[in-house]
């Protein structure tokens, strides 16, 4: 716990709250980004380097424009006229409350019990790379199958069925 | 070649641009394409509507320089208008001051002596390589070669207008010809100078070419794009370079035999498919072309007077009536009509603007292609603004 | 790495490793504890100085190049030889106006520049431009260098969407799925570098192709699987960094300035500054992952500095860019994306499983045989396949009298 | 193959680059304005006013016919014709222009004008370095700012002038001639009408 | 807060309460997603804190398990995103409870 | 080619009624034309272009010409009764009204007209030009012609420039819209009486015309303003 | 000031500190002009043709040309401006920042030259923007330019940072915006703006 | 701490933002002292070829954008399966590629369904 995990949290808390809380649909975008790219420091604070500069290769550098483009393609760029939250928001927010409460609890009161080891693991990428081919060989084929099925899907939902013969 | 006649194509409405329904996804994105732009050859506008980065709409605007060449000519004389001729197409002012010289000699039956003829040709040959190289040059520009191409195209004019700067006394206004002849006559050094560059000239297209003709992007960009049909080439009025890359054999060289073209050897190059590329090299087979004939002209080029004897500057007032004279311009068809009511100045002057009319047709050429190709596309057609506006 | 009576010279051994000693020598002038920080700092000056002075210098060899090649001289006026005339550009950008349309999102409009550059620079921390001179040395130091290059396509959106204009937003679209197109590329073709090599970490990569067998070096490069990957690399990396043939986001035949249309002042400065800098890690990324690096290319010149080949090899490909800006035109975005997607990507997928087939073969001729028989032969095909789907080839054409 | 044009193109582009440190045919700047490229004999920019010996108002040969403020195209040309006369080269009594204005900001540099004029007083100058951050001041230029020497002519279009010189001055040996003749003519028919009354004189 | 483990638990306790109200309260179907990988993210946040603290770092379980959370969170952004693409299309809006009157 | 009376028959032939007129050229050129009325224009040029002897499939060029409204002075002998004085029989002058032929001349204005002029070619025959001329009714308010876009398609953009700078109405044509000039211009520049607008302000070499204005303008200015410092005192 | 700025520069760096920020600026602003890539007409051309090889403004260091007018210097009016184009020029200047300067090329843009006769021809672009170099010529030689080009240089090398004589953009209470003319019905309205284009008087 | 990697990757940010922000801080005090900025209503309109700009520049984009980012995303996905394979395999067996193998087989196959959808045509 130090200095540095407190900015990296805030930094990361804040950006989620501006893409809650902003108006403007591209700027949320912006802002969840910021969001990722906290949780991506939060992992390298985690000595998980591979998996913070995965999280910025995939969320900041493919997801964010996915998102961008998905709210450039539904005109999000304009501002709502009729307000950006929905009329159940309270119901909402006591809900995530909620949660918030539950899960902080069960934090607290859990975590202590967990045996801790604060010792560096020292895990390099080969380790990965050998671990992925070896023991999760099995999900490694899932995961392909899921990209495989989720390209697949989302192309389909997505694209526009050509009126004009080509 | 002759003219499939379609009859079928016959019907109401064949000569119209095809209507093209937008794809319905996205809406459409008006944006305006000049008249302040960087590919529009100066103040022209298209008006385009985009799907996506379809074109499906595209509207021309005209007039941003609009100078009002043919009202200023009707109040002026005859010879006034000479040197007005130079700013209509201001890559071409020899080709245009032939092209009002000989309505003006139409209209009073003026007889031009044979070196005025042969000087005629070799000026505007030399004109038509200058023009063609520049407009490829632009062309390649447009497509974003940082100007390397347009750089070379300038270097090779810089020495024909240095020429012409030589002869005329001005490298781009040359105001050069008269009704009946040539202001002044040509210098032994001056053809010693052109025959100099002239030879230069072919290894100057090969570079060109080699720099150029081959490019796998230069023919992925330029092939089946922008394409033509000869019918509709026709009936649009289309002419010069692109009537021909559009594999029309009409060139007012051989159909009309001003001039003494009918002496010079030289041959018509032809496209088959009528796109870009082939506009492209039909201009750069013509440069070839062209070199051959004033290779021709320098060699035959007689001694004798360059004006017409009963030729006068002041005064000039032609008998009522009214002339069309045309010629092949790098452009395309330049005509002038003059009609005349004895008056010092012409009662109606008309410039029939090549550029002008080849633009006619640019929506069909470009509705359904990438906005980038409309870039394209317009370049091939190779106008000077000051000749669309007048 | 075979001993050159020079290589074994102190003075040629010191001259390779001066920076390093210099920064020793001044870091030793602090107390102990601040010592390792003075030496980060000293690199992070050394990064933030030279690669904007490269910049500077790039862009009047860039006009003065150009000139050259289109027959001219370039700048020449400003100061000696048109040395200063980046040194002018800059005092004209840092005093122009800045202009925010009203209609712009002035906030976001502010911050591209911003995201461009930090993004940009970032790269370069895993950069070795020179033995024992990296910055940072990582497990994971390539994947850090992409998702860096990942994030430079976010200021370009930012900085077209924010601006409002019609040609900014269609150029930074055009931007971006330009670079995610190429990016994937970009990706893949350094992937078979790893796998030969082992390791993420780029001076490792750097040290596995500093050897020598005769006087020729062992860069990757000079193997079937590297060229072919070299090339592909190549072409991704003129892409990425929006250079001519692939620099249609900015594009001014139809989209006036791209996504930089509305900047001026001193934050169009910062993307013309961005671009090159990109420009600049791009090819010192492909020099260490095939080009060797700061190796020498024969083994006899292994006295000469490491830092000065790296730098040489980096400004060679840099000329290679403007080399390239001088002759070709632009592709189409359809092209460019085709391309990008039909045959650039699947030939360096067959890359890697030819990279695959390198190691499995063992050493010997028989796998240079094999392996570039593949390629070339995948080469040919698929260019014509490529050319037969985008229509275009040789014409002749036909004379009437 | 694939790439070969690209290839093609850029040994052109490469065989420029370094042809341009080693030809001139290559590398056509011209340093301006250090160096120049020499000027024509037959350039043309902006129309003057010729005139003949040293001083330009009793030389100028122009006698406000004002054909070229007629002829010319943008009109921009203005001329005041003067009230009295002066003798021109051969000594004729004619009008003078009292202002002769050229608008270069105007003028086409057609040279028609030079072409009207009857009297070789108009001719194009070759000079183009004109730039001014003056609009007014600097480009209407009055008769003194165009009037040159005979001998400026000379120099920038020397084969032009000479012959331009020569037709002078056979019309000025024409005019004297006749000149002469009338004189000798005249001086015969007054020594004829003088004869008389001197014989007369004479005889009484 | 006695251990690190518990800061690292709490923020992503906060961030997926954040990212489950940003769900429920937006109106804008792209924002519920968000929302939603907002939460995923956080889920990954404990994974790696848990797999950094945790017993048997060596085997690599919670890092393995973030990466495949991230993929598969990738892939459900894209296909997510498609179907806000595909509504959009059908509906010309991207608002949930707009999206729920045209169906009505 | 046929000559212009050949193919004037030819249409007369095809086109009844179409009313072709032939008009002679009487300069060197001696390119003469055919007036042909608008009700049958289109049909006309239907004919010429699809018939296979003429086959003039390319319409090179389209002209507007202004013919002003002239004032026609003539002298028209009129007889009267004048009042004279004449000497009577007895000598005395006595008025008496005499018949008599005067000469007075008279004014009319022949209402004059919009000319629109086609050049004709034939790009398969390599034959031409055939001038083609039509007439509007006045210059007013019936200055209606149809439009030939329909049948050559390089019309289209020369006659907006004839509606645009001569006022033409072409009927038929897809896209009539002023050409050179902006949308909210008024006039039609290119017609003989077309005053220019004011937009004199300073000239410094001014001519006739020009000079009035000068002159005027500078009156005025001296009368409301006097004279500012950055004037040019010339002269 | 008589000493070379680019000796004083180089001084500078050697430590002889005598370049001013003033001299520093104004040599900034100088060495660094990028046009704005925006023709006109014929006039057009010849710009076209001093950047190229023959001529070679690049050698300034004013090859950049720049297609969007923010990030331009230096707006070259090179051709007719017509009443259909001027209001899109204004705009145009309009939207160039700061500092921005304006070379009236050819007789076109200075006065409408040949063309002035013209109902849809602007008599000089001058009557909207200020003009700070007016180079006569139709149109003006390659070389012509380069010396306007000279001629601004030398202007702006003159202009002082602070005080009275400071240039327009240093200037808060200095006009910034043009207005843009509108197109009526007849003609531009109005048809010059007086703020810039105070009428000269002639005495006739 | 300063031995962490991160620590130069933090350094050489903050250097980064202060290159960035530098020049930017010093245009605007220039822009404070002498060169006082002139908005205007003309000035700060979208520029649009010297136009008046109409419509809106944020209008709707088409679904081709979309799809390529899909495949992109999906792609990136993999080169973050491939480059940790990629690191150990030189020293892995050739039933660990052929897992690796099958798994980019199967996004490839994913690319080529795309590809025969006529995704990757750009309209």
């Amino acid at each position: 716990m130090n200095a540095v995990f407190y900015i990296l949290a805030a930094l990361t808390l804040a950006g989620g709250l501006a893409t809650v809380l902003l108006k403007q649909l591209v700027h949320c975008a912006l802002a969840v980004t910021v969001a990722f790219a906290g949780l991506a420091l939060l992992f390298l604070q985690l000595d998980a380097q591979f998996a913070g500069f995965a999280q910025i290769l995939v969320y900041i550098g493919a997801v964010a424009i996915l998102i961008v483009f998905a709210i450039l393609l539904t005109r999000g760029s304009e501002l709502p006229k009729d307000g950006v939250f929905s009329k159940t928001w309270f119901l909402g927010l006591v809900i995530a409350a909620a949660v918030f409460a539950v899960l902080g609890w069960a934090v607290l009161a859990s975590v202590s019990a967990v045996p801790q080891q604060n010792a560096v693991p020292s895990v390099t990428v080969r380790d990965i790379g050998i671990a992925l081919v070896g023991r999760y060989v099995l999900p490694l084929e899932i995961v392909a199958l899921l990209l495989t099925a989720a390209t697949i899907g989302a192309v389909i939902v997505a694209m526009h069925e050509k009126e004009r013969p080509r | 070649m002759t003219v499939v006649e379609n009859k079928a194509e016959r019907a109401e409405g064949w000569n119209r641009p095809q209507v093209i329904e937008p794809d319905g996804e996205g809406e459409l994105l008006e944006v305006a394409m000049g008249p302040h732009h960087p590919s529009t050859h100066g103040v022209f506008r298209m008006d385009v509507a985009l799907d996506g980065e379809r074109v499906v709409r595209l509207k021309p605007v005209f007039g941003y320089l609009h100078r009002n060449h043919e009202k200023i000519a009707e109040g002026a004389s005859y010879l006034a208008s000479m040197p007005y001729t130079d700013r209509l197409d201001y890559f071409c002012s020899l080709t245009n001051n032939w092209a009002y010289a000989l309505a003006v000699e139409k209209l009073v039956g003026q007889v031009v002596p044979e070196r005025a003829e042969y000087i005629r040709v070799i000026l505007a040959e030399l004109t038509r390589v200058q023009n063609h190289a520049s407009s490829i040059g632009f062309l390649i520009q447009e497509m974003g070669a940082s100007g390397t191409p347009l750089m070379y195209a300038f270097k090779e004019r810089e020495k024909i207008l240095d020429l012409f700067e030589s002869l005329t006394g001005s490298r781009m206004m040359c105001n050069y010809m008269r009704f009946g002849g040539c202001r002044v006559d040509v210098s032994a050094s001056w053809l010693d100078a052109t025959r100099k560059v002239v030879a230069g000239l072919p290894a100057f297209v090969d570079e060109f070419e080699a720099l150029l003709s081959s490019n796998e992007i230069l023919m992925a960009r330029c092939q089946g794009v922008g394409i033509l049909r000869p019918e509709l080439a026709i009936n649009a009025g289309v002419s010069g370079p692109m009537l021909r890359g559009s594999g029309v054999n009409y060139d007012v060289r051989k159909v009309d035999h001003y001039g003494i073209y009918d002496r010079f050897k030289f041959r018509i190059p032809l496209g088959d498919h009528g796109d870009i590329y082939d506009r492209y090299m039909v201009r750069i087979l013509e440069m070839r072309e062209s070199i051959k004939i004033i290779e021709q002209a320098l060699r035959d080029l007689p001694a004798g007077p360059i004006m017409d004897t009963r030729a006068k500057l002041r005064g000039f007032r032609p008998k009522p009536g009214e002339a069309y004279g045309r010629i092949e311009a790098p452009k395309g068809e330049l005509g002038f009509y003059l009609i005349s009511d004895g008056g010092l100045n012409p009662y109606r002057y008309r410039v029939r603007p090549p550029s002008l009319i080849n633009l006619t047709i640019l929506e069909d050429m470009c509705l359904g292609h990438n906005v980038a190709d409309v870039v394209l596309i317009f370049g091939s057609v190779d106008i000077v603004l000051g000749e669309v506006d007048r | 790495m075979i001993a050159t009576p020079e290589a074994t010279n102190p003075f040629f051994v010191n001259l390779d490793q001066i920076f390093v000693f210099l920064s020793n020598w001044l870091v030793g002038f602090l107390p102990a504890v601040l010592r390792p920080v003075a030496g980060v700092v000293l690199g992070v000056v050394a990064i933030v100085c030279v690669f904007p002075g490269l910049f500077a210098l790039t862009t009047v060899f860039e006009r003065k190049g150009l000139g050259r090649i289109q027959n001219r001289i370039g700048p020449n006026r400003v100061g000696p030889y048109g040395l200063f005339q980046p040194v002018a550009d800059g005092i004209k950008s840092l005093t122009k106006e800045d202009i925010v349309p009203l209609r712009a999102n002035a906030v976001v409009h502010f911050l591209a520049p911003l995201v461009l550059v930090v993004t940009v620079f970032m790269g370069f921390a895993v950069l070795p431009m020179g033995r024992n001179m990296v910055l940072v040395d990582m497990d994971a130091g390539l994947l850090f260098f992409f998702a860096m290059g990942a994030a430079t396509e976010l200021s370009v959106f930012m900085a077209g969407w924010s601006s409002r204009n019609k040609y900014s937003l269609l150029g930074a679209m055009r931007a971006v799925a330009q670079m995610i197109s190429y990016e994937v590329v970009l990706l893949l073709s350094s992937v078979a570098v790893v796998m030969i090599t082992g390791s993420l970490s780029l001076p490792k990569i750097v040290a596995a192709q500093n050897q020598y067998t005769g006087v020729f070096p062992h860069w990757y490069i000079f193997t079937p699987w590297g060229l072919a990957g070299f090339l592909m690399y190549a072409i991704a990396a003129t892409a990425e960094t929006n250079r001519s043939p692939f620099d249609l986001p900015e594009g001014e035949s139809e989209l006036v300035a791209g996504y930089h249309t509305e900047y001026s002042g001193f934050k169009f400065a910062l993307f013309f500054l961005g671009e090159y800098l990109a420009m600049f890690s791009i090819s010192g990324l492909g020099t260490t992952l095939f080009l060797g690096g700061w190796s020498a290319p024969f083994s006899f010149l292994v006295w000469v500095p490491s830092w000065f080949w790296f730098f040489g090899k980096v400004m060679l490909s840099i000329f290679v860019f403007i080399w390239m800006r001088g002759t070709l035109p632009r592709l189409r975005q359809d092209q460019l994306m085709n391309f990008a997607w039909k045959f650039v990507l699947p030939f360096t997928l067959l890359n890697l499983l030819v990279t695959a087939l390198w190691r499995f073969m063992g050493e010997g001729w028989a796998r240079w045989m094999v392996c570039t028989v593949i390629l070339v032969a995948a080469y040919v095909v698929m260019g014509r396949v490529e050319m037969r789907s985008e229509h275009f080839g040789r014409r002749s054409y036909r004379y009437a009298e | 193959m694939l790439g070969d044009g690209i290839l093609k193109g850029m040994a052109e582009t490469a065989r420029n680059f370094f042809g341009s440190f080693v030809s001139d045919e290559r590398l056509t700047t011209v340093e301006y304005p250090e160096q120049r490229i020499p000027t024509v004999e037959a350039a043309r920019v902006f129309p003057f006013l010729v005139y003949d010996g040293a001083n330009w108002e009793a030389g100028m040969r122009c006698v406000a016919c004002q054909i070229c403020e007629k002829e010319c195209p943008p009109k921009c040309i203005y001329i005041e014709k003067s009230a009295d006369k002066k003798p021109d080269f051969v000594g004729k009594q004619q009008f003078y222009p009292t202002r002769f204005d050229i608008d270069v900001s105007v003028c086409m540099s057609c040279q028609i004008c030079v072409e009207v004029c009857p009297f070789e007083a108009i001719k194009m100058d070759t000079q183009f370095e004109l730039a001014t951050e003056d609009r007014f001041g600097g480009l209407l230029y009055d008769r003194k700012e165009l009037s040159r020497s005979n001998e400026y002519y000379h120099s920038i279009h020397p084969t032009e002038a000479g012959e331009v010189d020569a037709r002078l001055a056979e019309e000025k040996a024409k005019v004297e001639a006749r000149a002469k003749a009338a004189a000798e003519a005249a001086a015969a028919k007054a020594a004829a009408a003088a004869n008389p009354t001197q014989l007369a004189g004479g005889g009484s | 807060m006695t251990t690190p483990l518990a800061g690292y638990l709490l923020v992503a306790a906060l961030l997926f309460a954040i990212g489950l109200g940003g769900a429920l309260v937006r109106r804008n179907a792209i924002l519920v997603l968000i929302g939603i990988e907002l939460m995923l993210n956080a889920a990954n946040l404990n994974l790696i804190a848990f797999w950094r603290f945790g017993p048997h770092p060596e085997a690599l379980t919670g890092m393995m398990f973030a990466i495949f959370s991230i993929a598969v969170a990738a892939a459900e952004a894209a296909v997510g995103l498609g179907l806000v693409i595909a509504i959009y299309r059908h509906t010309n809006t991207a608002e949930l409870d707009k999206i729920d009157r045209m169906k009505g | 080619m046929k000559t212009v009376e050949e193919i004037k028959a030819a249409i007369e032939a095809a086109v009844p009624g179409a009313g072709v007129e032939f008009v002679s050229n009487p300069s060197a050129s001696a390119q003469h034309s055919l007036r042909i009325a608008p009700q049958s224009a289109v049909a006309v040029a239907k004919f010429l272009r699809d018939d296979a002897d003429l086959a003039f499939d390319f319409l090179s060029n389209v002209t507007g010409v202004d013919w002003p409204d002239k004032e026609i002075a003539e002298k028209v002998k009129v007889m009267r009764w004048v009042t004279k004085t004449v000497d009577g029989p007895d000598g005395q002058k006595v008025d008496q009204p005499v018949e008599e032929t005067v000469e007075e001349t008279r004014k009319r204005i022949e209402s004059g007209c919009l000319e629109v002029v086609y050049h004709l070619y034939s790009v398969g025959k390599k034959h031409g030009p055939l001038v083609l001329r039509m007439r509007t009714v006045n210059r007013t308010d019936q200055v209606d012609l149809p439009s030939l876009t329909p049948v050559w398609r390089s019309a289209e953009l020369q006659e907006r420039e004839v509606f645009d700078l001569y006022g033409v109405v072409f009927g038929g044509h897809p896209d009539l819209r002023r050409l050179l000039m902006w949308d909210g211009f008024k006039d039609h520049p290119m017609r003989r009486d077309y005053v220019e607008p004011d937009d004199f302000e300073y000239e410094p070499t001014p001519h006739d015309e020009v000079l009035k204005r000068a002159q005027e303008r500078e009156n005025r200015e001296q009368r409301t303003e006097g004279p500012r410092d950055r004037g040019l005192a010339a002269g | 000031m008589a000493v070379d700025q680019n000796l004083k520069i180089e001084l500078g760096k050697q430590g002889i500190f005598v370049t001013t920020i003033e001299e520093l600026y104004n040599w900034g602003r100088r060495s660094s002009v990028w046009p704005m890539q925006f023709g006109l007409a014929c006039c057009a051309i010849e710009m076209i043709a001093t950047t190229m090889a023959r001529y070679d403004l690049a050698r300034f260091g004013a090859e950049v040309f720049r297609p969007s007018p923010r990030q331009a210097d230096l707006m070259i009016v090179s051709g007719t401006v017509t009443k259909k184009m001027a209001p899109q020029v204004v705009r145009l200047y309009n939207q160039m920042a700061e500092p921005r300067y304006v070379i009236a090329m050819g007789a076109c843009a200075i006065s409408g030259g040949p063309f002035k006769q013209g109902y849809n021809v602007l008599k000089g672009i001058d009557r909207y923007i200020p003009v700070d170099v007016h180079i006569p010529g139709c149109p003006p030689r390659p070389e012509a330019l380069i010396q306007a080009f000279m001629t601004l240089q030398k202007k702006i090398d003159g202009q002082p940072l602070t005080g009275e004589g400071r240039p327009r953009h240093l200037d808060a209470e200095a006009q910034g915006e043009f207005p843009v003319p509108e197109q009526g019905e007849h003609d531009l309205e109005p048809t010059s703006n007086k703020g810039v284009w105070p009428v000269p008087i002639t005495i006739r | 701490m300063a031995s962490s990697p991160y620590f130069s990757l933090a350094v050489l940010f903050l250097a980064a933002m202060g290159f960035g922000l530098a020049p930017l801080g010093m245009a605007w005090l220039w822009a404070r002292m002498y060169s006082p900025p002139k908005p205007n209503a003309v000035k700060n309109a979208i520029y649009e070829c010297g136009l008046e700009s109409k419509g809106d520049a944020w209008m709707q984009f088409r679904s081709a954008y979309y799809l390529y980012g899909i495949i992109f995303l999906i792609f990136d996905v993999e080169a973050v399966f491939l480059l940790p394979f990629a690191v150990a395999f030189t020293g892995l067996g050739a039933a660990a590629c052929g897992a690796m193998l099958v798994f980019v087989l199967l996004l490839v196959e994913g690319l080529a369904w795309a590809w025969a959808k006529g995704v990757l045509t750009w309209a």
